[in-house]
């Protein structure tokens, strides 16, 4: 079960790659949350139940709602352009992102000590590096967050790997996420929110040597 | 105890004199010296007479226990140090008064002076390799710290930094050198580099040595080492640039001795590696000397001309030594020893007779001069003696040490195999171009500077010349020269003990040694002197009678003011320059003149140090352009910002995959 | 002492000497020969006059000028005579003691400030400048072949016997007259007897020397040339008895002389710009000379 | 007890933040120091001692707890007259010292942590509070850098986390779930290899960010250049020093393996490239501010260095570490005065500093000799020792590069700093020296004098602590 789940997480991020709409991004991430959620309800079952629902409440409620829905209302308030504005064609990054996939697959068959499912390992690792190629190919601030969100997602994931040996590697993650709550909160409730949130980084590059 | 006794003076002085008055400041720095230089004159001088002074500092777990030994070589080292710092001091107080205004500058100036000279004496007697590093850093910052006194002007600081930087490299290089030693004995003490050298391979102790050289090199000034010192000396105060050229540069000497002593190595080999280096040094250095129109430049160059000279010397008397030829050794450690404390003399007084000058005209450039006999008479007579003596014409102190260098010369001509002899031959060669060279170079200084009509205008002259702080410095220092270049034989008497530590000789003047002509020689100058004498007297006796009409200077029928076609410095060197062009490198920028009634016209030579723009200024350019090629890497750009972490990765991932990957491959 | 009265002896007679075969040679019958110290006498009783421009290195430059000279003399052997003073290395010394004089004959020239003096002394300066390696080489090697130092030994030891030694000699002989030539800028490097003061070195350093101190500075020309004949004679009668040296010395010294006038009537000076090569051949001229040393003592065969 | 520091630390960061009443902020500020001083002092009196599981008192955390508290205390009192002189605006005062004190708390947790992921969190709290200190000044700059460095860290920071995810799977092939260092390190021989070094690179590579290496140096240096000088101050010693606390714990787990060559092998890489990238930028640049941070980043650069050669390399790295903290800090604050006193960071606007603050201008010039590493500087010993390790582990081709790109460095430095000091800038404008706080001067002094002291006579308690700190590597 949790398989297909994984599955549909790595194609989300194919479907993020073609994606040209921040509201399709947003999206994503929302649908993204639900997985996340589903994984979470299937994996986690034995361990102690007070920090499953905190778990459970944290994916749904953060990652499914919150985060969303606050980007959404950025977008809107900042009025920002719909278009992502990839510095590469959507074609050229979706072959990117396949490469990716595909290598994360080998990398995960050359590796032969697992005691955790590899699809795990490919999911996680996957979103990583997309996050991250997505961060350097997007133009927008408002994007990166999306991205970095992204890679976050991956952590998560694979932190549920782990999540009935250690439960702490899950709450850690709940922690990452917080934070990022946090940042989101203190920047765009802050002046960078006007400042910087509708022009691209290009802009917001005046500090070089 | 004489380390504790300069720490009390100098945190005395530290204390003090930044409460004092700016005039006040150079006389607390005057006691100060003063006081230092007793103190560890003291030592030195029964260190001089055999009773050496040694005791151990526990010192702390870097160092490690610290031995401090005065003995001879060091001793000797001292009293050229205290002595030239004195004086330095003396007038340096007088010099540094028309500054009075700026008091903290003052104050900081005088601080590192102390610390120079407490560093420099330290230098001498310490006998642990990381507390040396230490001191000789202390003393690249405070003397870096002197040179930077008029650091209002960024040129200044420019050579400054310039001698800062370079003193650093010569450090780096010591370091490599004591820590190549540290890391095979377990202690930082000079007494284990014998035996850790005595076990390298024969090899590895050359470069050892080498490593040594160069590092000390740096300070001395050899080729192809020496491009600090004529950035530094016109940037420095006269009184700075007289210490520096007088005994800091000869700190480097005492180094490269003092491994001579610790070190265990293939004599010969060195030897004629030091004599080869110093032949061209004091070539190079005097060649570049006379094409030089700033004052100070043509000294500092003269400084490099003597280490030269003093390198010689030092290569003589290792190859006396390897050769088993005790009378050679002798004569060449004498040399290079007496002639360390001549230049230090005659340096030193050249470049407070610059300074007086400079303190007039605030420009050292000999085309604007002329004629300044006339107005500073002390200054342009004991110019005109220290020329002499650096020129080492009899009967100055100059003459006595190049003459014991020339006569180990010979002597190594008769003893060395046929190819060697050929170096010896060159040294000849070397030693009497020097000596010409200088000469030509000294009659043009003193020749445009004194002589002759002034080529400028001159705002008005206020002669402050005879003010104690610089005629009681500049006298006493000629005092030295004429009792050195007179009474040698007192000297060397002195020289006796430090020579025994290079050579097997127990008495100087046993005939073994062929240091005995040294009594005859001063008796020779004085007979000189006393011809010269006879014929005067003689002249003015005839003259007298008949009465001397003065009028101007015969000029061929031209009856016009003729000062602007009076000879210029470098009119005076052209043919030489003509001669010299291939070696050196002069730039030249010219206006031709044309028509039949011409206007202007001039001429402009910059002389460029072809060794400096070779070794430092080219690789410097293309090191740096090499640098600016990566200066896209703080670009602003987030993305890169996080590319960089995914590439820094990939390449510890990849690589490694990819290799196996090759290997299975070629493996199969 | 024999040698210094006979160098103060020739030096009296030598130059008129020169002039006169010159003027023989240029068909004219021509002073006596003591006429040049005749002049000299004249020019000490003389007045003189003295720039304004100049100041006391001026007054005080011939007299030790002639000082260095005389004390030059001093050191030069006689035969088996020793000179007034004898000692290693006092070829040094002596080589020195001429370069001091040198020293303050030139910054006297440039003392008077006047543009021709200052070219004088220019030129004077770069040639002696080269000159000196020549002196040193020369002397270092035969030092080397006879193991001494100072005049004396070196020429008491020194014997002529075998081949190179005479090729030695010669060489010898000829580097001392061109060196002697360049002291007193002669012949092939200067012209004395020129008019125009841009091609002259030595005369056109003392245009403004006049009374005495011409006088000494004419005298210490001649005393030069006697010296140099002095060693020259030591070159080759180096040990031979006192008594005997004398007449080969006041021979030599004739010589030498006629050689001078006739090189002087019939040979051209070179250009100005030629003399420094024409010094440097010198130099590697004593090359040679060290080269015939080592093959001497065996060290190159 | 640290349970109670920590929440004391929160609760007067809290009232800080909240209160508006400048004396009362005094008081407080007072307080906290004393309660750091306490705590302090209480670490040092039970050492290896656990506390609350989670920490632990080793020598490494008493080393850099101590430097962290003594540094604090000139940081915050300049701070206070820093603020003082500014835009006297009462809530950003507040926000200031809270976000000032929380970053103080976090680096003392982080640095007595044991457990590799309570580490990690209060790594995570550091980058919170320190971009607060970098929005102080809320202009476009201040912001663009907040932003950079929240975004760098953020990333690498997740970097890290993956890494310990790596860490535990390999834990959990050999059924081990303690993340406890103490554990780790006996477990370390057991592990498997690729999951070691898949973890080791993300958790290196992730806390460059806050040590100042390559790869993730960048953000660090924009945020040492927009902070207010007290927060650069203590940006480039003691929030360094934590990142060199998680990657030397790190390091210390694998020193034990099989892994060892190749994580010397990485560090080596990173630590050279990082001075490489230092001299780069020393010519370039024309900022004070900025200078000094390559300046750190190429001291972290050197230090990594030695702690890869291994030996004596080990003692000289922390050593090093101690030393910079305190030159560097000093500096900083010194580089406060100065722009205080021409409103410019600029090295062209800045000329004859000597003459309008002498006491500072001598500061300036022990500083650069210190910074520099020149003798008698302490940083020269410890150098040194590198040098020395690099030459007996045969790394002579580091070696000789290293000591050119130093001299490079030490030039452009030397001509900043010296131009800065004596060289008059255009007409004699007369900058508003208002006199410098003499307590303030005598503390950076204070610290000065600290580096050179301990550099050239460690009292043996010193010694011995590092000795300590370092045995883990070698036994």
């Amino acid at each position: 079960m949790t398989k297909i789940i994984l599955i549909l997480f790595i194609i989300t991020l194919l479907y993020f790659a073609i994606a040209n709409r921040l509201m399709t991004y947003v999206k994503i991430l929302a649908l993204q949350g639900i997985l996340l959620f589903g994984i979470a309800f299937i994996e986690l079952i034995e361990i102690n139940i007070v920090n499953l629902v905190l778990i459970l409440l944290e994916t749904v409620v953060v990652k499914a709602i919150a985060i969303p829905v606050f980007l959404r209302y950025i977008i809107r308030k900042n009025e920002i352009t719909r278009e992502a504005e990839p510095f590469l064609p959507n074609s050229v990054s979706l072959i990117i992102v396949t490469v990716i996939i595909v290598a994360t697959f080998i990398i995960s068959n050359a590796v032969n000590s697992f005691h955790i499912p590899k699809i795990y390992f490919v999911s996680a690792l996957s979103a990583l590096f997309c996050g991250l190629y997505f961060i350097i190919s997007r133009r927008k601030i408002i994007t990166h967050v999306i991205c970095y969100v992204i890679i976050e997602n991956g952590v998560f994931i694979l932190s549920f790997a782990m999540g009935n040996e250690m439960p702490l590697l899950v709450n850690l993650g709940v922690l990452l996420d917080v934070f990022v709550s946090v940042f989101l909160l203190g920047i765009f409730i802050n002046k960078v929110g006007d400042v910087a949130s509708d022009i691209d980084v290009s802009q917001l590059s005046s500090l070089k040597d | 105890m004489i380390v504790a006794a300069i720490f009390v003076i100098i945190i005395l002085f530290v204390i003090t004199v930044p409460f004092l008055k700016a005039y006040h400041k150079g006389n607390a720095a005057i006691a100060a010296v003063a006081a230092i230089a007793i103190i560890s004159s003291y030592y030195a001088v029964i260190a001089l007479f055999g009773y050496d002074t040694a005791f151990i500092f526990p010192g702390s777990v870097v160092t490690g226990e610290i031995k401090i030994l005065i003995d001879p070589l060091a001793a000797w080292f001292m009293l050229i140090i205290n002595f030239t710092f004195i004086t330095s001091v003396v007038y340096g107080s007088g010099y540094i008064r028309s500054y009075h205004e700026d008091r903290a500058n003052i104050t900081l100036h005088w601080i590192s002076f102390l610390l120079a000279h407490a560093s420099l004496l330290a230098l001498c007697i310490v006998r642990n390799s990381v507390v040396f590093l230490v001191l000789w850093e202390v003393m690249a910052m405070s003397t870096f710290l002197l040179v930077i006194f008029e650091g209002r002007k960024s040129q200044v600081i420019k050579a400054g930094i310039n001698y800062l930087i370079q003193s650093h490299v010569a450090v780096l290089l010591l370091t490599i050198a004591f820590l190549w030693i540290a890391s095979g004995v377990k202690s930082y003490s000079f007494d284990d580099f014998r035996d850790f050298s005595a076990a390298l391979k024969p090899g590895s102790q050359y470069i050892l040595m080498l490593l040594f050289f160069a590092g000390f090199g740096f300070k001395a000034g050899f080729i192809p080492f020496h491009s600090w010192l004529p950035h530094t000396h016109p940037a420095a105060p006269s009184h700075v640039s007289g210490m520096m050229s007088g005994v800091l540069i000869k700190i480097g000497i005492y180094g490269i001795l003092r491994m001579l002593l610790e070190l265990t190595f293939d004599v010969k080999t060195i030897g004629y590696t030091i004599l080869i280096i110093s032949i061209l040094t004091g070539l190079y250095g005097v060649m570049l000397a006379i094409i030089q129109h700033n004052l100070k430049r043509l000294l500092a160059y003269h400084s490099i001309e003597n280490i030269g000279i003093i390198g010689i010397g030092i290569g003589i008397g290792c190859l006396g030594t390897g050769m088993g030829n005790s009378v050679m050794a002798s004569l060449g450690f004498a040399g290079a020893l007496l002639h360390t404390l001549n230049h230090s003399l005659f340096k030193s007084l050249l470049f407070y007779s610059a300074g007086n000058i400079n303190r007039q005209f605030h420009s050292m450039n000999i085309e604007k001069f002329g004629g300044l006999i006339k107005y500073f008479p002390h200054t342009a007579i004991l110019f005109l003696i220290a020329s002499l003596a650096i020129c080492g014409l009899p009967p100055f102190n100059g003459f006595v040490s190049e003459f014991m260098i020339y006569m180990g010369l010979f002597n190594g001509t008769s003893m060395a195999p046929f190819p060697n002899t050929l170096v010896f031959i060159l040294a000849v060669i070397g030693l009497a171009l020097i000596g010409g060279l200088a000469i030509l170079c000294f009659t043009k200084a003193f020749g445009i500077i004194f002589l002759g009509t002034p080529r400028s205008e001159y705002a008005s002259i206020n002669i402050n010349e005879k003010h104690w702080t610089s005629m009681a410095p500049m006298y006493l220092v000629f005092m030295v020269i004429m009792a050195i270049g007179l009474f040698p034989q007192v000297f060397m008497k002195w020289l006796q003990l430090p020579l025994q530590q290079f050579t097997d000789i127990t008495q100087v003047y046993a005939p073994a040694t062929g240091l005995t002509i040294i009594n005859q020689i001063g008796f020779y100058s004085l007979i000189f002197i006393a011809i010269a004498a006879l014929v005067f007297a003689l002249r003015t006796l005839v003259v007298r009678k008949s009465k001397i009409t003065k009028d101007s200077t015969w000029g061929c029928g031209y009856v016009g003011n003729a000062d602007k076609m009076q000879y210029t410095a470098s009119s005076y060197i052209r043919n030489y320059r003509k001669l010299a062009e291939p070696l050196l490198q002069v730039r030249k920028n010219k206006m031709e003149v044309k028509g039949i009634f011409p206007d202007e016209a001039w001429h402009h030579t910059h002389p460029l140090d072809r060794i400096e723009e070779a070794l430092i200024k080219k690789p410097l350019k293309i090191f740096q352009h090499f640098l600016f090629r990566f200066s896209f890497l703080q670009n602003g750009r987030l993305q890169f910002y996080v590319l960089y972490g995914l590439v820094f990765m990939g390449l510890f991932v990849l690589l490694p995959l990819l290799l196996s990957f090759i290997n299975r491959i070629f493996t199969n | 002492m024999l040698s210094f009265l006979l160098i103060i002896i020739a030096s009296l007679f030598f130059s008129g000497i020169i002039n006169r075969v010159k003027s023989i040679a240029s068909g004219r019958k021509g002073p006596g020969i003591f006429q040049p110290v005749k002049d000299i006498i004249r020019l000490f009783r003389k007045r003189s006059v003295i720039s304004k421009t100049t100041s006391i290195i001026f007054q005080i430059a011939p007299s030790i000028y002639l000082a260095s000279v005389i004390m030059a003399a001093m050191l030069v052997p006689m035969g088996q005579g020793k000179g007034l003073l004898s000692f290693p290395g006092d070829f040094v010394f002596f080589a020195y003691a001429l370069a001091a004089g040198k020293f303050f004959n030139i910054i006297s020239a440039l003392d008077t400030g006047s543009s021709f003096e200052g070219m004088g002394s220019s030129r004077e300066s770069l040639l002696s400048m080269l000159a000196e390696p020549a002196f040193f080489i020369v002397m270092g090697s035969l030092g080397l072949i006879t193991g001494y130092t100072s005049f004396h030994e070196i020429f008491t030891a020194f014997y002529i016997g075998s081949h190179i030694t005479y090729a030695l000699a010669a060489i010898t002989t000829f580097i001392f007259i061109m060196l002697c030539m360049i002291e007193n800028s002669r012949m092939p490097v200067d012209d004395p007897k020129t008019h125009l003061e841009l091609t002259m070195i030595h005369e056109v350093m003392i245009l403004d020397n006049s009374g005495f101190d011409l006088g000494l500075i004419m005298y210490t020309s001649c005393l030069k040339f006697s010296i140099y004949g002095a060693l020259i004679t030591n070159l080759f009668a180096g040990n031979t008895p006192v008594l005997l040296i004398i007449p080969i010395f006041l021979l030599v010294q004739v010589l030498f002389a006629t050689a001078i006038g006739f090189i002087e009537s019939f040979f051209a000076r070179f250009r100005m710009g030629h003399n420094a090569q024409f010094v440097l051949v010198l130099t590697s001229l004593s090359l040679m000379v060290f080269m015939g040393a080592l093959m001497i003592v065996g060290k190159l065969n | 007890m640290i349970l109670l520091y920590i929440a004391g630390a929160l609760s007067i960061s809290v009232l800080m933040f909240l209160n508006r009443n400048r004396n009362t902020g005094r008081i407080l500020i007072a307080v906290f120091i004393l309660l750091q001083w306490l705590f302090t002092v209480y670490t040092l009196l039970n050492r290896n001692v656990s506390q609350f599981s989670f920490f632990f008192s080793d020598a490494l955390s008493i080393i850099t707890l101590l430097v962290l508290s003594i540094i604090s205390v000139p940081a915050l009192l300049h701070s206070y007259d820093y603020i003082y002189g500014e835009h006297d605006n009462p809530r950003t005062r507040g926000l200031y010292y809270g976000a000032m004190m929380v970053l103080i708390m976090a680096l003392t947790a982080a640095y007595l942590s044991s457990h590799i992921a309570v580490t990690w969190i209060f790594v995570e709290i550091t980058t919170l509070s320190a971009s607060a200190l970098i929005f102080h000044r809320r202009k476009a700059g201040s912001i663009e850098a907040t932003w950079k460095y929240i975004f760098v860290c953020s990333v690498s920071l997740t970097l890290v986390f993956i890494g310990i995810i790596f860490l535990s799977i390999a834990l959990g092939n050999v059924n081990e779930t303690n993340l406890q260092y103490t554990r780790l390190i006996e477990v370390a021989p057991k592990l498997d290899v690729f999951w070691l070094k898949l973890s080791f690179l993300f958790i290196f590579t992730g806390y460059t960010a806050k040590i100042g290496l390559v790869p993730m140096f960048t953000a660090g240096i924009d945020a040492k250049d927009k902070a207010p000088t007290p927060c650069a101050a203590l940006f480039s010693s003691v929030l360094l020093n934590v990142g060199f606390v998680g990657i030397f714990r790190f390091y210390t787990i694998v020193a034990h393996t099989s892994v060892h060559s190749w994580a010397n092998l990485i560090i080596i890489t990173a630590a050279f490239l990082s001075i490489f990238v230092a001299t780069v930028y020393m010519f370039r640049l024309k900022n004070i501010k900025r200078m000094l941070a390559y300046s750190s980043i190429e001291h972290m650069g050197i230090l990594m260095i030695g702690l890869a050669a291994g030996g004596i390399g080990y003692y000289a790295a922390i050593l090093h570490l101690v030393l910079h903290s305190f030159a560097k800090s000093s500096m900083f604050l010194q580089i406060g005065h100065m722009y205080k006193t021409y409103n410019s960071k600029e090295i062209n606007d800045i000329g004859n500093y000597y003459h309008y603050n002498t006491a500072g201008g001598v500061l300036l010039i022990f500083s650069f000799i210190a910074i520099t590493a020149v003798p008698p500087s302490g940083l020269f010993v410890s150098e040194l020792y590198i040098f020395k390790s690099l030459l007996t582990g045969g790394y002579l081709y580091i070696l000789i590069p290293l000591l050119i790109l130093l001299t490079m460095i030490i030039w452009a430095m030397g001509s900043g700093i010296f131009k800065m000091l004596f060289v008059p800038v255009g007409e004699e404008k007369t900058a508003n020296t208002e006199p410098v706080n003499n307590l303030e001067m005598m503390l950076q002094y204070l610290l000065l004098a600290v580096v050179f002291y301990l550099g050239l006579n460690p009292p043996a308690g010193f010694v011995a602590l590092i000795n300590e700190a370092v045995s883990v590597l070698t036994i």
